[in-house]
């Protein structure tokens, strides 16, 4: 723990536990400011990006995990490398293109090179101009490459991590990883574009929101109409054994009436289509047409129907965060499947008829949250606890997920 | 450009109408705007630049424009928001088998209850536009914005 | 007092006293944060919103107090509520219209559906579906309400407290009651309009500025000029005990130079109205042409000739508050009056002439005191005291609203 | 729409000299874009759709007009400051026993010293315009602001 | 004035054609809207209002124009940024002599990466407009700029 | 020190010294706080303006130190004075105009007038109206006149110093002074224009920037193509005793590569002017092509080939600060040098073909530093002393700078 973090926060959790969140764990910066050491930059595998998205040698995207820029490369040899975006002479965020194909980095501040993977290559003027100047006798190109985290990719998804100590992936994931193989299933995968939105509110809202199938039979109107999620359908949610990871599954219902819904007052049953290609859905998993799977600490995978998406959390301020969009497909999509997925797409993103109600209620909550950071949330849906449900009138992941991230927080 | 100065008006004059219907939060007569097969796109820079088809709207005809607006007003959750359309001079890029292809500039403001007026989306609008049923109408209005990192959501259309 | 504010302030007033005002008071986010868990959510009545606004049962309108939005409500049986705008599940600012008309709240998050008095009537699923999920047996509505604050309303208009201690209304006012009397006499109350400006500077400038009687003859030469306001028409001050409250009252005099007008610079004698009707005041008050009345912690009660106006202070941070106005007139009042009040009405608001001198001074003085916070000013006119004066060449009432600031800030 | 081309540009000349003259600050010469017996307000849209009658600013006459020049000119206190208006697209209305009614979206920019221009003000004009004297001159301007939370003052017209 | 309509939809052709170029990044295409002779010029307000020659971008010939191109091309580093342009009424100042003289108010929004759009410049264009080559160029452009305060680098023309 | 920035420093700078920088000390706001009041408003004469730019008695022109504004006036018997601006009586930044002539300022709010010099001369009413109200009998205008600071000219340019200690500024420069003549030489200076601009970034990394001749070589194609700046020209760099200021001064070379120029990979031999006026050079002084100057705490004197300009940095915050251009030349220039001199500036200012590179360049390193503040910067180019040497292949005058910074912050 650096000083700068470490002495602000004589923060207490109320005494009721993970059931009550109180509302400065949403709005404190120098909370924020831990989270950022701790959650992103600690103990855990945070998503960067696609292999797909750096298919060649050379090539390379930005990303980020928490507020650190990082870029992630594919080097000669093919293998997949993430450094921090920040050049180790005096700290230029060197790489400027979001994308690109390169055979190394030059810092544009003094062209100091760096190779795919990291490694210091060359420092002008290091021995010097005319004999003059130039670097200490003593100064090694090796003591000054990129910071460099380590990499694993699992069927086309990289993650990366600044720690030494966490287990491998497959580990970290536990029993989500079945769940991780039933989207990344070993097929190429292919980006069908990119969506962002800043979001006002905590980043931990958007976990929630995810976590929580309680809300979705009853905020999104547009899903329960058309029977893509509601609450007498088929479903359940299930954790990890600590309670960071998460998964919420279920199976589209129909388009009426029934008597479970007698609760869900904003059941339209007279809402049709003007053109029903816009949800034409197929079915591609054995289960579940809908799986949300929440990764700690910065990743929502999204399979909704037909569109599948990837969800990267990037922590702004205490205030806001950034959604990155990657909406994608396998290679094995026939154009009819890509049409459907694109339009399906209607739903999901900035302007989704079902994601705008999230964004929107999240607003709502920091605006709700800001003035109180003294109250607290009440999470007794399904009970107290943080355990496998089969059913979606539960908070139960939001509590294995602050079951979590006090841990790691120290509160 | 070959486009006579009574077309051009009335180009002018439907722009002005597409912005206006918005900004009154008249959505249910916007559809109208467009044939009946036509596309209809919001989309941000980075994908259109790349060939990426991924859209933020994408309607495909005026029957998904109509679907958006219901699900706009009767099924979306949001808070209220005035929008406000500047569009920049129009752009004519020719007029062939009856179809008028014209670029233009736009800004988008946001006005949020107890904030400021911001700016919300900029970008540019690549229409094409037919004569259909006795007046001009967009058979394609692709808006391509350059304001990739979309302020919280984009609930109405561009 | 909560860890969050209590730590940081070592802060000292300067030792003179309240004729000195130390700058950092104006720019410390720290002592922000203090004010507004003890100014304004403290002990005293806040003001909230005009009884007319909201006349038939189920109307609601939103409000702040301080930091905190609250909506005020008319219940089924009449009644006048205000509660805070955060649903008691998970924090969301429930309410999103400015006013309408509601039988109930619902949460748009989970559609918890609360009454208009603030009670927990409905929680969706509370009891599971298909005998699954639902909340714990012991879970209470009761326990789960909107935080409900006090109410009082006097002759149409509303405040509210958070405090359980504070004194009747009428106690509270002190000798200002009958000042507040003079326009809320019993009428019933015509809102003419809205009007809102973000001001960058510190809320107790706004106070400040009002309370301070010796600018106006000098900073407005629009009023100077027409006789509106001049140091040496009739004029007094007078303040509660206490020193939170006052109220500044004076008599419209003759637009020339006088003896005591040397000082008056800016008075332009030729100055002709081209459209007299723009100013063709009609005395409407036994006492004073103008009066313009200051509660704490919010409140300004204006009335300038004919022009009547609430002026409620939102603070947004040390550096910016809202001003929200509203306009009203009589229900009493025939058109020609009406038409007056508006016509006057150029002269408040955002681009009164009149009231853009202020706006504009407030945000100078910000812009001085912001790089000096260990500077202070001097509040001397008329003495060093906190008293009744009976001419407005004074800061006395500035005086005393530090008097009362530092005992509730504990400066 | 019955409006003529040479009408119509006569119009944005009128509009664009009304943009200018505000945007150099030749407040002076600002009325006599208006008639004699013209009315023009600045309103929030709050008050504009409750039907509510306070303005931000009225003036129920050419000579109101000027009075607000010379007060703002003369007797109001502020730090100086530029505006910039930027106008959308016209929207004709009619035109009918002389008058043409049109409407038009606007931005408004405002830069303080020392700091970046901003957003300022965001709306649309409700217009009545007359040829009055050999010009064409506005009879009525409602402008109706959706950023009704304005940046600290309102000083010079919009 | 006596402008014909033709020119003034030229004319207005010409200022869209301007604003898209530059937006579009097509740079290398922009120098060839101006005269070879040709006066362009980048000025804070400030400056221009008190006589004070410097500008923040003045090219003195077509040629200039094009070696700004080229190092804006080839030799500057900067991040890469969209830039929208959208300009207001054009006001036909006069035509004398072949010249046509017109100013007109403009906001250009920039998109940084990561960023939202915000307002980058805003000020007026003082314009002189003659046919050169058998199509209208601008022998002179100023661009007076109220945005004083730049936020951060003025990379590409305005 | 005063409470406000002194309790929040447990930074402690890297162990190995001034050839590492911290990256907190970037993005820290204390430490930013702190700077304020040790570096700008400390020992140090800071840059206020040309006396040319108020010619006549009563001539002002605004300015500032640090975050604080100031008035640069000259009075009625043609001496120069700087004065805060912020009034006295309760703050205000009472000079609103950005220049202007003027006898007297007058505090728009109560009128309270002060001399050029800042004594305060009149308040009105101080004697009350009609024998009431008023001032205390013991309040002296004496004791309430503006905040003055010390002012120093030097042929042609006026620093100002809120210290009492600092030495006459001859002494302050040592061997800069020579430097600062050579451009300063006593001709009359001509204002040619300003601009303006604000840099998101921390302002010492716009003096690093001046103070690295290392980066120019590197970072900036046009000047290496145009050969106006190479490692391989004739060049050195020079230190005040303390470290504070510097000079580095080098001299045109050609456009060509030759055998030092492996290391810039950027040089581009075929680069030509279409219109070479742009760039025609004609020399002017005896030493040095280009010569740039840094003088704590907040100017820079460049002159490049015909270009002079003050570039006055004006710190906003810990993340931006205001770089304000004055570019200037001789009383003596014909029509041809100032087209010359206005020419070439294209090269400089916000738009300028060299400082576009070096404002990315330092918007790149604050986005690179911000999130990492335990991080630091490798200044070892040259070796790990602050030593003058006769080449640029150095960050001697960094390692400089940041000796002296070290001692005035107390790191
Ligand atoms: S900062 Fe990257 S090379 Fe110097
Ligand atoms: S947050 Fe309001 S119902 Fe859940
Ligand atoms: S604040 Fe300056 S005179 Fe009162
Ligand atoms: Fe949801
Ligand atoms: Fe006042
Ligand atoms: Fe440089």
């Amino acid at each position: 723990m650096t000083g700068s973090a470490g002495n602000l926060l004589d923060r207490r959790w109320p005494e009721e536990g993970v059931h009550r969140v109180p509302y400065w764990a949403y709005t404190d910066e120098a909370v924020f400011r831990r989270e950022m050491e701790r959650v992103f930059c600690g103990r855990g595998w945070a998503y960067v990006g696609l292999a797909c998205e750096i298919p060649e040698p050379g090539d390379f995207r930005q990303s980020a995990i928490g507020d650190r820029p990082v870029v992630m490369t594919r080097d000669l040899e093919g293998g997949i490398n993430v450094v921090m975006n920040r050049c180790a002479h005096r700290g230029v965020k060197f790489c400027r293109a979001r994308r690109g194909n390169a055979r190394r980095f030059v810092c544009p501040y003094h062209q100091w090179a760096y190779d795919l993977k990291g490694n210091l290559k060359a420092v002008p003027f290091a021995r010097g101009v005319k004999r003059q100047g130039g670097m200490p006798e003593d100064f090694r190109n090796e003591d000054h490459g990129l910071e460099r985290l380590r990499v694993t990719e699992r069927n086309g998804v990289v993650f990366a991590t600044f720690s030494d100590e966490v287990e491998p992936f497959e580990e970290y994931l536990g029993p989500m990883l079945a769940w991780f193989d039933r989207v990344f299933d070993g097929r190429g995968l292919t980006v069908l574009g990119y969506s962002r939105q800043l979001i006002p509110s905590n980043w931990k809202l958007m976990f929630e929101n995810i976590k929580d199938p309680y809300h979705a039979s009853l905020l999104h109107v547009f899903l329960v109409t058309f029977g893509l999620f509601r609450a007498d359908n088929p479903s359940k949610v299930r954790l990890d054994a600590t309670g960071r990871h998460a998964v919420l599954v279920s199976s589209k219902g129909e388009q009426r009436k029934s008597d479970a819904t007698k609760d869900m007052e904003n059941l339209r049953e007279d809402f049709k289509l003007k053109d029903p290609r816009l949800l034409d859905p197929v079915r591609e998993y054995r289960e579940g047409t809908v799986a949300m799977l929440t990764l700690w600490p910065n990743l929502i995978v999204q399979q909704q129907s037909n569109t599948l998406a990837m969800r990267h959390l990037i922590p702004r301020s205490a205030d806001a965060f950034e959604l990155a969009w990657t909406f994608f497909g396998y290679d094995t999509d026939d154009a009819a499947m890509t049409t459907r997925r694109l339009r399906q797409a209607n739903l999901m993103g900035p302007a989704g008829f079902v994601s705008v109600d999230d964004s929107e209620v999240m607003k709502l909550s920091q605006d709700g949250v800001r003035p109180s950071p003294d109250a607290a949330g009440v999470l007794e849906m399904g009970g107290r606890e943080a355990d496998d449900q089969d059913h979606i009138v539960t908070e139960s992941t939001i509590r294995g997920f602050y079951r979590h991230y006090r841990d790691v927080m120290g509160f | 450009m070959t486009v006579p100065v009574e077309l051009r008006l009335e180009i002018q004059d439907l722009m002005a109408e597409y912005c206006h219907l918005l900004d009154d939060g008249d959505l249910c007569a916007w559809p109208a705007l467009f044939t009946e097969d036509c596309f209809y796109q919001v989309i941000p820079r980075e994908n259109h630049d790349q060939g990426l088809p991924l859209a933020t709207i994408r309607c495909e005809s005026r029957g998904m424009l109509e679907d958006r607006v219901m699900a706009v007003r009767d099924t979306a959750m949001y808070e209220p928001r005035y929008l406000r359309h500047v569009q920049g001079a129009v752009r004519m890029l020719g007029a062939e088998d009856g179809v008028v292809r014209a670029e233009s500039g736009y800004a988008v403001f946001e006005t949020l209850p107890d904030e400021h007026s911001r700016v919300f989306n900029v970008g540019r609008y690549l229409d094409e536009i037919v004569r259909d049923g006795g007046r001009l109408r967009f058979r394609r209005r692709i808006c391509v914005f350059d304001s990739e990192l979309i302020p919280n959501t984009l609930v109405y259309p561009i």
